[in-house]
Order: C-alpha cells, then structure tokens, then sequence
C-alpha cells in the first residue's frame, strides 16, 4: 500500500486529506494518472511538488511499498 | 532547546531569540510575519495556516543548516503557527544571531524567502464574502522541483 | 504610546514591536544589539553606555521621520539602553512594521546604521585588563558636521 | 553665561561633564580656543560634533546667552 497526502486547495477539491492506494514499484507520475485522474483536479495537481517520506522528490521516483507521497501545491507560509 | 517548530498555540519572537542568543553574538536580526487586515483595500477577517508538520519542520531545520552553511557565525531558529490566526497575530517569527550585524540582516532575510519558497504551509484567507487558499505567490505556472533538489545538494 | 526612548531599565523588544503593531502591517523586522562577550579573542567583562538623553531621544526620533520619508508605510521604535550591560544584554532595539518585508527589511537595517552615525551615545567596553571609550568605528578623523546637517535639511 | 557639556573619552579627560563659562556672542570655535585650550583635549574635540541647544550645529555658530553647547564625540551607540 502507498499512502498519499493531500493539502490545502488539493485537499479540498479532492475531498480527501490521505488516500490508501494499493500499489507498489510504480512511479510517482504513474499512481497520480491511474488513480488520482477521476478527481478533477489535474491543474492542481500539476502545479504540486512531491514529497516522498517528508522529502522532495523527482515525479518518476519509483514509489515502495509502505511510502508515503506527499502532493505539495504552492506553499504560502510566511 | 527546540530551534524549529510549527505549533497551534500563539508564536513569541522572544523563544526564537533565546534559542540563538549566545556569548559570541553581538547582533540579533528578527522577521516576524503577522496577519495583515487589509491587502490592497480588502479586509482580511482572519488566516488559516495549514502544514505538513513533520515535512515543514524538517524544511526548517534544513534552512538553518543552509544559514549555517552561508553565514558560518550565524545561527538560527524559526517558528509557525498554524491554525486560526486572528488580525496581528504571529504566523512566522525568525531570529537569526551572529558576532556583527551584517549576516544576520542577510540570513534573516533569507530565512524568510526561503520559507515561501520550499516548507510546506498553506494560507487560507478569510474575507467578508469568501475564502481562497492563497499559493503561487511567484506566478509560477509550476513548480521546479528540480531547481529546489539541486539546491539541496549543493 | 512611546515610541524612541533612552532607558536605564532593560529594553524589551516587544515593547518596540507593539508600539509600531498595526493592522495594516503584515510584516515586522527587528534589529537587537546585544553586549558581546568576545571581540577578536578579546573577553569583555561587561559594557557601559552613557547618552546626552534628551538629545538622544531626539535624534532616534528623526530617524523615525527619515524612515517614514523614505518608506512612506513603515513605522518604526526605538528603545536604547544606559548604564551598566552584563553579556547578551540588550543595547539597543528597533522594530519596523510595514505592509510587506521588503521595506521592513530595508528600514532596520537604515535605522541601526543611523544610530551608529547620529544619536550621541557612547559605549564604554571593561576588559580584564582595562577599560576603553569606544568611538570613531568608522576611522573618520574627524566628522562631517556638514554632511549630517545636509542630511537634516533633505 | 554658556554650558558646556562634556561625554565620554572627553569627560573623563577634561575632567568634568559641564563647565558654565561667562561668554555670548562668541562662536564655538572661538570659544573652544580661548577656555578649553588648557585642557589638553585638543584631539578629542577636533573629533568631535558640536550641538547647540540639542540639534547639530556649524561651529561657527554664534553663541548666545544660555544657550547649552554639547562636544560630541564620535558615536558608539547601538
């Protein structure tokens, strides 16, 4: 299973702050069309950074079982 | 003592400041961010900061070892509120401390832009007539998440 | 509520930060200069200022309007303290608040270097082995009357 | 008569921090030459401002009655 976090605008159009996915060994930009696509919520999603595990990662990182992906859209803190 | 942290309850620039005072500094550089209520004419009622905790506390921390790495004398600590912020209230406050004042202007300033760019808090704004969460303050259609893992390694 | 005072009492960096707090501000830069320990190896035991008062106030009180004519939204406060400083005592505190960083960021940084150039105080350093008046930092031989003057008049 | 005000590095060497001096109509300088020659402070008052009545002043400025000359000494503060 790989957990994904979701926040802020993100969290609201999806309607979800985490979702349980069961998959493995397969890339960030892959999890996100096969099974984050129904949400409507592509330019959101485009403009995310993510994190693998609390750390930025590259979208083709391939994702483990057990990690934890998290899709960052612009940060506004300050 | 805790250097970097994001908390619920009301931020005070005098922790920051007693997590960086030490013998050898002289000069004390501070950033506090507060909720503005007006922007451009319109009223702001009050903010809504959100974070990934543990991610932005981690990105803090990694901001004061980039401030380490820049500016060797400076150190720094940095705290965010998050939750429900009422009109003046603190959301950052940063303190860096260093032996003259010259890098602790630099590092506090950097501390801050640093923290738009890469810790992972949102801002909700509410206004009379609606909400927004606010992002993309740099008109960037997307991010460069290579740009921020090169600087990583650097 | 004042805002530039000279004090023997410790100065408080909050009371700086609430006399310039404001609605309208969504940012506020502090500077603190504290009594450092070692200069260049060098132990200082403790310091001592001492201030021609009244003009002092005055002179932080111009700073003050020459902040609010070259940043027309920044407001700033100044508290400098007098007397005997133990280590990492505060000398001096300034707080700028204004809508946005930038000018925040700018304005502190022109106020601690205006104070070094204009408002008449003096810094007494005790060493283990001697005491010293502190003064011509800038190794001027003699200052420029004329200049600060011409800097009144802008 | 004139107060003179005395700080710092000047104080201690001149050995006081006000002298009333019975003069007007005189300028600084010229007051600086003729009653404070003999205390051997020539260098620090060539360093320092002057200040009449509070505000930085030429030191050809004239002196009048009462008025409260200050000897500034380079500055420290901060």
């Amino acid at each position: 299973m790989i957990q994904v976090l979701l926040f802020a605008g993100l969290k609201d159009k999806v309607g979800a702050s985490t979702l349980d996915i069961q998959e493995e060994n397969i890339t960030i930009d892959d999890l996100r069309h096969k099974h984050l696509a129904a949400y409507g919520a592509d330019n959101l999603l485009d403009q995310a950074m993510v994190a693998v595990n609390e750390e930025y990662a590259e979208k083709n990182t391939i994702l483990k079982k057990g990690d934890v992906v998290a899709f960052v859209p612009p940060v506004s803190g300050g | 003592m805790q250097k970097f942290w994001i908390t619920a309850d009301p931020v005070e620039i005098n922790d920051c400041i007693k997590a960086v005072v030490r013998p050898e500094a002289g000069a004390i550089s501070t950033f506090i961010g507060i909720a503005r209520e007006y922007t451009k004419g319109k009223r702001t009622l009050y903010l809504e900061y959100e974070a990934y905790v543990p991610m932005a506390v981690k990105q803090l921390e990694r901001i004061g070892n980039e401030i380490q790495l820049k500016w060797p004398e400076a150190r720094a600590s940095i705290a965010h509120r998050i939750g429900r912020l009422e009109i003046s209230e603190t959301a950052v406050a940063i303190a860096i401390s260093s032996p003259h004042r010259d890098e602790a202007f630099q590092a506090s300033r950097y501390a801050i832009e640093r923290i738009k760019e890469i810790v992972p808090i949102w801002k909700k704004e509410h206004w009379e007539d609606g909400t927004k969460w606010i992002g993309d303050q740099k008109e960037q259609i997307a991010y460069k998440n290579e740009k921020i893992m090169e600087e990583a390694e650097e």
